[in-house]
């Protein structure tokens, strides 16, 4: 990636980005690519976020579900951390919380591989400016 | 804005900007309680952390109070110094800092000098609350031939981290902890005597509390008095006779020369001589060796380093032997006057009074703490026994006094003893900056020149307050350049000066204390009034203009003394004598393990 | 179809576990167990409504469900499909049901801007940012805006620093502009201190590239082309993802020379903290960025006209940075919208303490502590009582029920005797000693004080002793004269912040909460049961059976008794361990 | 503060001349340089510091003051197993105190000190951000959340059989 050289530059890479993104997940991989972001501040790892995310990375890949592991930030919900944010292809994002290795397979076989819902779903509780 | 208006206890006034409420209220004879607050005007020395907030005054519209020390006067400010709650405030935070502070005032070395304990009496503080609970931190006392430390004394004013690490930039001192463990203290919590410390003592001279005191040697001195077996001969610096009045309420810059010899027989020393006459001694070897350095450099002589320092002052040669070990071959070698004192006393002169050394006890009255490092050097010892037994201050003097039911401004004035208590006006001014170097230059212009200077034997342009200061004499077609510093903070500017090579001087004066001894360690606290130190400085001119003979290498004594016992300046006696060497003291900083 | 069940603490006290039995069992029974599901979910975060069932995927929001409601639901709302509006939420204002969630006020209540890509996005890919119109901001005002523009943007945003004192950023950044010099510095002050505080560094670890924008911008605004962000050591992955980030973003000339083709250069170095909270008042941030002990000085002269290296400088913290791109982006108009007149905005605040949700939360200024406490945080853990909730931190004070419903807001909140400080609120319940939280913080800046004037280094020792001997039972009412005496002269004189509001938490308890003190000092009675030198564990005569199972488990040997016969407890050998309590399986041992 | 006496090797000087080097001798960096030091060496003895001193040109009472004045530098090694108890706010009310008491009293150790034998350290520190793991406990980099009293001894038995 060369160097941005003007607003009109980062604005063409901003356009560039989403479309990426969302090529990303509409046209390489129509209905098949989860993206899964695994909340990892320090809270989160102390509560075991790092463990969940290598084993959400390898399992996936093992299971050959074509999915997307990334991490972010603290998500908020100190009291259910590791917290991990599932979106499945054409649905509304979901926050699973108390996650170990144990849940995370739960949450692949069953919410990622079939669509149901399990225990430990944090409602979201806040606006973002998007919404303002 | 030029000058700012406001009303500070209902009287309106004008001050200039930049101005403190403390100075403003000052002008208007509104004098407002300040305990950690310290200035020397003249030097542009100012400790203002704004800690003790005992000075703390009531500003309209402001939520909480102002310490007056440290807050700039406003266009319009309204300040109220006495109010109650400023003086309900005042009362309570000198109550958390006596909470924090031993109680032995009775037996405290500071009692009745101690700006806390005056502080306290002023706030009228009665009583602590919650006294039984109060924890008090406590720390090991640290004793050093020259300083104690106390510091469970200690309220962080941090008057002496100023002077040690701003003004003299030793650095032996700083704050550490944090908090209520908070104090000043060498690094490591290290003894004194194991750090950089130069024992200048200009962090005694401004302590407020006792956590800061020399070593006092008056019991030692009652005791070598009393021994019918010992001659105890004493000998006193010239910056002594120009304070001393002030421990007995005279106003500064009284000379109390003949009274201090009396007082001085009347406490049973077998001999009263005056320093100055080792200083005369110093001209003489000191001046020999500018004049060799400076033949043999003019004749190209590549091994003479230059310029030449002074070394009578022992503070400085503490300063340069941890701080610029590589520098020194240059200063003279020429002991300070308090040694050849010693040194002359226990040969030439005990074996004249037919006395064993070991029954001689030379006793110096300094107006120096580093002196009494300095007489305990090994150097300076023969066979363990040191020339100076002991060196007492200007201070512990007038205490001596004191318990022997002596009130200065009566006693009649009487003289020094001979002979080693005659000297000449040059021996007087090394009392104050710049003195050593005139008296120097007074005896190296007559040797050099083989001309005589006459009457004409003051050098004004070699007077003065700078730190730093420049000046030329011209020699006759030759322009000696001198410098001169004191405080060795100016010190080190031009030691650095020399290290970069960028040094043009041919000689420099050093002296360690702020005003040279006058302002020295051990004399009576000037609590940062500069005019004191001037006046002392004038007092110093003053005797030497009214003495009959002027030039060191005029005086019949030293003349004798050189006949007599020690041959040639620069001789194999004089040399043994009254020369020393130096040592490079940086490596005492790291750690012996 | 889902039923998703509140599995918080405080609907299943109110027999969340149960309903979510029947709901399954009557599924069962009318074998829908394979098309509808039971699924527990996390606190909804409304425990005042509980218990709460929401149905997916028409996000239906029942509240306050009973076991008896069961059957009706599943009978109406999923085989027949008709809501059930008896159990619908009702807005209190407006007095009519809603039936969806999302159009409940109280999922309303927080809004993220400054944590708007916290958790959102990956922060160690500075494409995720610029995708979410990262350094927009940046390039809007190098190319479109004048210096002074900024600052007016950010003077008519309102913005107030979130670091604790709330003095008005753009205010701060045209003192820093109006003061010529060769060289300035923007410096981001990340050395959380505040014990119950870490929304700074969950903003560097997740969203470290708005504060490296915001800086520049800054620079921009007064002349600045060197930024120093002073981090705290003990913040390892903050570090490490701020130090990627600011490496991403030099690779895409987003920092160094003349960026997006402006001119302005700008670049941010790293300074580390070494755990002094004092650190956090920008004096003393400044002198420890220059190698020295963290002590403040007085004030004037302001880091604006003298800071680092005795150059102009402006110091922010975090939080308020990472709201200046939004403002850019969005409007200063748009900001100042938000919150109060005077404190526009939202703020971040780490909810902890006996509560339901403890986490990171943001709300706009204004919001209610109750709001808060009761529907953010999701009320106080094991439904006990509330108390009192601890803003501020160190420096802040304790507020009571009767502050409730006090909108959060920097003005509000000092009136009421505490601060905003960064950002910690913690709640308590009745099981907490106010004397003993009061002591807590005071130990905490005892620990803390930089020990440069007295009245904070010797003076706060003083109130720790006095409320040490108070929780000791050997208080007098005299020592809470002096007590407060002493609070009233620290805050007083102290020399900076930290001083000035070390005895806040003395303060708003002695205000707030007389009545505790006074039980400890007249009655040597600790009311909350925490003071353990207060604590009388005595045997109730009707419940004990004799069993002897206290006396056994007693380490000192404190209880005596006869089999089958009431046992006693020796007061003065007891040493309060609480073994005999726990022992105990008739209730008959309790504390007095 | 107490200081553990050590000898330095010539490598070890070597080292901290490079970390100044590398701080270009600034005083101003002294700081960092200390950070740098502790980070490879575990702790500041005095014998470091003086070393520090000399290299940039500082007193060492001024290096000796910034490290006491800041918590987060130690002149005692740390155990090989620190266990250090988040004493923030949020774990104090969820009952942080006690957990500390029956740390010390399981390890024999006050807060600052190192075991005899180097293998635990006690420490104490104030919010780890884990507020909703409150009472929070480390060791090493491991944590452990919600520690009840009860648990202590448990979380310590994990590392008796280790080095």
């Amino acid at each position: 990636m060369g160097k941005i050289k003007s607003l009109a530059d980062l604005k063409n890479m901003k356009e560039d980005l989403r479309n990426k993104v969302e090529l990303r997940e509409k046209s390489d991989h129509p209905e098949s690519l989860v993206q899964v972001k695994v909340g990892m501040a320090t809270s989160g790892i102390a509560s075991g976020a790092k463990e969940v995310y290598n084993y959400l990375s390898e399992e996936l890949e093992k299971r050959n579900i074509d999915a997307l592991v990334t991490q972010t930030g603290d998500m908020g919900y100190s009291y259910a951390e590791p917290t991990i944010e599932v979106t499945l292809p054409g649905q509304e994002p979901i926050v699973f919380g108390w996650v170990d290795t144990k849940k995370a397979d739960e949450i692949i076989e069953r919410y990622i591989r079939n669509g149901e819902l399990v225990d430990g779903i944090i409602p979201q509780n806040y606006e973002t400016i998007d919404d303002k | 804005m030029d000058t700012i208006k406001l009303t500070i206890d209902q009287q309106e006034l004008e001050v200039p900007a930049g101005t403190t409420i403390y100075h403003a209220a000052k002008k208007l004879g509104i004098d407002i309680p300040v305990l950690c607050y310290m200035e020397l005007e003249d030097w542009n020395i100012e400790n203002k952390p704004g800690g003790c907030r005992i000075c703390v005054v009531e500003v309209e519209g402001r939520h909480n109070l102002a310490p007056s020390c440290s807050t700039e006067c406003k266009d319009g400010m309204v300040v109220k110094t006495n109010t109650p709650r400023v003086m309900n405030a005042r009362r309570t935070v000198m109550e958390f800092i006596l909470s924090d502070h031993p109680k032995d005032c009775l037996t405290c070395p500071k009692s009745g000098s101690c700006d806390l304990q005056d502080m306290a009496v002023r706030l009228g503080v009665r009583e602590i609350p919650n006294e039984d609970i109060a924890e008090i931190s406590t720390y090991r006392l640290d004793t050093s031939p020259a300083i104690i430390r106390d510091i469970d004394k200690c309220i962080m004013c941090r008057r002496c981290e100023t002077m040690c690490n701003d003004v003299q930039t030793v650095g032996a001192l700083s704050a550490i902890n944090r908090g209520f463990e908070s104090v000043v203290t060498p690094a490591f919590e290290m003894n004194l005597e194991a750090s950089p410390c130069t024992y200048c003592g200009q962090c005694v001279a401004v302590c407020p509390t006792a956590a800061l005191t020399e070593k006092d040697y008056t019991a030692e001195v009652i005791r070598a008095l009393s021994d019918p077996e010992k001659t105890v001969i004493v000998q006193t610096a010239p910056a002594v006779r120009a304070a001393l009045g002030e421990e007995f309420g005279m106003e500064a810059g009284s000379l109390v020369t003949g009274k201090m010899v009396s007082a001085l027989r009347k406490l049973g020393f077998d001999k009263v001589f005056d320093t100055d006459f080792a200083a005369d001694l110093t001209i003489i070897e000191e001046g020999a060796e500018i004049l060799d350095r400076l033949k043999r450099s003019a004749n190209g002589d590549e091994n003479v380093r230059l310029p030449i320092l002074t070394s009578c002052c022992p503070g400085w040669v503490n300063f340069f032997e941890y701080h610029f070990p590589n520098l020194k071959d240059i200063p003279s070698s020429a002991r300070s006057p308090q040694q050849m004192f010693g040194s002359v006393a226990k040969t030439y002169f005990a074996e004249k009074m037919n006395v064993k050394r070991e029954n001689m006890v030379v006793v110096s009255v300094m107006p120096c703490l580093a002196k009494k490092y300095e007489s305990q050097r090994d150097e300076f010892k023969v066979d363990n026994n040191p020339d100076v037994d002991y060196s007492i201050s200007t201070r512990e003097l007038a205490h001596l006094m004191k318990q022997a039911n002596m009130n200065l401004n009566k006693l009649p004035d009487e003289d020094f003893d001979k002979p080693l208590g005659e000297s000449t006006g040059a021996g007087v001014i090394f009392g104050t900056t710049g003195g050593v170097i005139e008296a120097a230059t007074r005896t190296a212009y007559e040797l050099y020149t083989g001309k005589s200077l006459n009457e004409k034997v003051t050098f004004e342009q070699l007077r003065g307050w700078e730190g730093i200061r420049k000046a030329e004499v011209d020699f006759d077609g030759f322009t000696l350049k001198i410098g001169i510093a004191h405080g060795l903070g100016n010190a080190r500017k031009l030691l650095e000066e020399i290290e970069e090579g960028k040094s043009t001087y041919h000689a420099i004066e050093i002296m360690a204390c702020p005003g040279g001894c006058i302002g020295g360690g051990g004399q009576p606290l000037h609590h940062g009034n500069a005019s004191i130190l001037k006046k002392r400085s004038e007092a110093i001119y003053r005797e030497d203009a009214g003495k009959k003979i002027r030039k060191s290498h005029e005086n019949p004594y030293i003349k004798e003394l050189y006949e007599e016992y020690l041959g040639e300046p620069l001789g194999e006696k004089a040399h043994q004598l009254l020369h020393t060497k130096y040592f490079d003291r940086s490596t005492k900083r790291q750690f012996k393990i | 179809m889902h039923l998703m069940v509140c599995g918080g603490t405080g609907c299943r006290a109110s027999a969340s576990d149960t309903i979510e039995q029947k709901l399954k069992n009557k599924l069962e029974e009318k074998n829908l167990e394979n098309d509808i599901q039971v699924v527990t979910t996390g606190c909804f975060g409304f425990c005042e409504k509980g218990p709460i069932i929401k149905v997916l995927p028409d996000n239906t929001f029942y509240t306050q469900v009973s076991p008896d409601d069961v059957d009706e639901i599943i009978e109406e709302h999923i085989i027949k499909g008709r809501q059930l509006t008896r159990l619908l939420y009702k807005d209190p204002q407006k007095d009519e049901t809603i039936a969806d969630a999302k159009d409940m006020g109280f999922y309303k209540k927080q809004l993220r801007i400054a944590l708007r890509n916290c958790g959102f996005i990956n922060p160690e890919n500075i494409e995720e940012y610029i995708a979410r119109d990262g350094y927009e901001a940046l390039g809007k005002v190098l190319t479109e805006m004048q210096p002074m523009d900024v600052i007016d943007a950010v003077k008519t945003s309102g913005i107030r620093g979130r670091g604790g004192g709330g003095f008005p950023t753009g205010l701060k950044w045209e003192f820093a502009y109006n003061n010529q010099s060769d060289q300035k510095y923007v410096v981001c002050n990340a050395d959380e201190g505040d014990p119950g505080a870490f929304m700074d560094r969950s903003i560097l670890e997740g969203d470290p590239h708005s504060v490296i924008e915001a800086m520049s911008i800054c620079g921009y605004s007064m002349g600045s082309d060197t930024g120093i962000v002073y981090i705290r050591a003990e913040y390892p992955l903050a570090i490490n993802r701020l130090k990627t980030a600011i490496n991403q973003a030099r690779e895409f000339g987003l920092l160094g020379e003349d960026i997006m083709g402006s001119g302005f250069n700008f670049d941010i170095q790293l300074r580390y903290g070494a755990g002094a909270f004092v650190c956090g008042e920008e004096t003393a941030l400044i002198h420890s960025m220059e190698g020295s002990r963290g002590e403040p000085t007085i004030k004037p002269p302001y880091p604006a006209a003298s800071g680092y290296l005795d150059k102009p400088t402006n110091v922010n913290n975090v939080e308020t940075f990472a709201n200046i791109p939004v403002i850019i982006n969005k409007g200063a108009d748009w900001f100042a919208k938000i919150g109060n007149k005077n404190s526009t905005g939202t703020k971040v605040f780490a909810l902890a303490g006996k509560i339901n949700n403890v986490g990171l939360i943001e709300v706009p200024m204004g919001t209610t502590l109750r709001e808060v406490i009761f529907e953010i945080g999701g009320g106080i853990k094991d439904n006990k009582k509330f108390k009192a909730v601890q803003t501020g931190g160190p420096s802040g004070g304790c507020l009571t029920e009767e502050h409730l419903d006090t909108p959060i807001d920097f003005d509000n909140l000092l009136a009421a005797g505490s601060m905003m400080g960064s950002g910690g609120m913690i709640v308590m319940d009745e099981e907490d000693c106010m004397v003993s939280v009061a002591k807590f913080f005071l130990d905490f800046t005892v620990e803390e004080s930089c020990g440069k004037c007295a009245p904070c280094r010797v003076g706060n020792k003083r109130l720790y002793e006095l409320l040490t001997k108070i929780t000791d039972g050997k208080g007098t009412r005299e020592d809470l004269d002096i007590l407060r005496n002493q609070s009233n002269v620290i805050k007083d004189t102290a020399l900076c912040g930290l001083g000035q509001s070390s005895p806040s938490p003395v303060l708003s308890t002695l205000n707030n909460f007389y009545e505790e003190y006074l039980a400890h000092v007249e009655e040597e009675r600790c009311p909350a049961g925490q003071c353990k030198n207060l604590m009388k564990y005595i045997i109730d005569e009707e419940n004990c059976v004799g069993c002897t199972a206290c006396a056994r488990v007693c380490p000192v040997g404190a209880i005596t008794g006869e089999k089958k016969k009431v046992h006693e407890i020796d007061p003065n050998l007891c040493i309060k361990c609480g073994a005999c309590m726990d022992k105990c399986k008739f209730n008959a041992i309790f504390i007095k | 503060m107490t200081s553990v006496k050590v000898k330095l090797k010539q490598n070890d000087i070597d080292k901290i001349k490079e970390i100044c080097a590398a701080h270009n001798y600034e005083p101003g960096e002294l700081i960092n340089v200390l950070h740098q030091t502790q980070e490879y060496f575990g702790y500041l003895p005095a014998e470091i510091q003086e070393v520090i001193s000399w290299e940039l040109n500082v007193s060492a009472a001024k290096v000796y003051g910034v490290v006491t004045f800041y918590s987060y530098f130690t002149m005692t090694p740390k155990g090989r197993y620190p266990v250090s108890v988040c004493t923030g706010t949020a774990c104090y009310v969820r009952g942080a105190e006690n957990v500390l008491e029956e740390i010390k009293k399981q390890l024999d150790l006050q807060v600052g000190e190192t075991s005899d034998d180097g293998k635990y350290s006690l420490s104490c520190l104030r919010c780890v951000g884990a507020c909703g793991l409150a009472p929070v406990v480390l060791v090493g980099d491991k944590t452990y959340g919600r520690v009840a009293p009860d648990d202590v001894k448990g979380i310590i038995d994990e590392y008796k059989d280790k080095d």
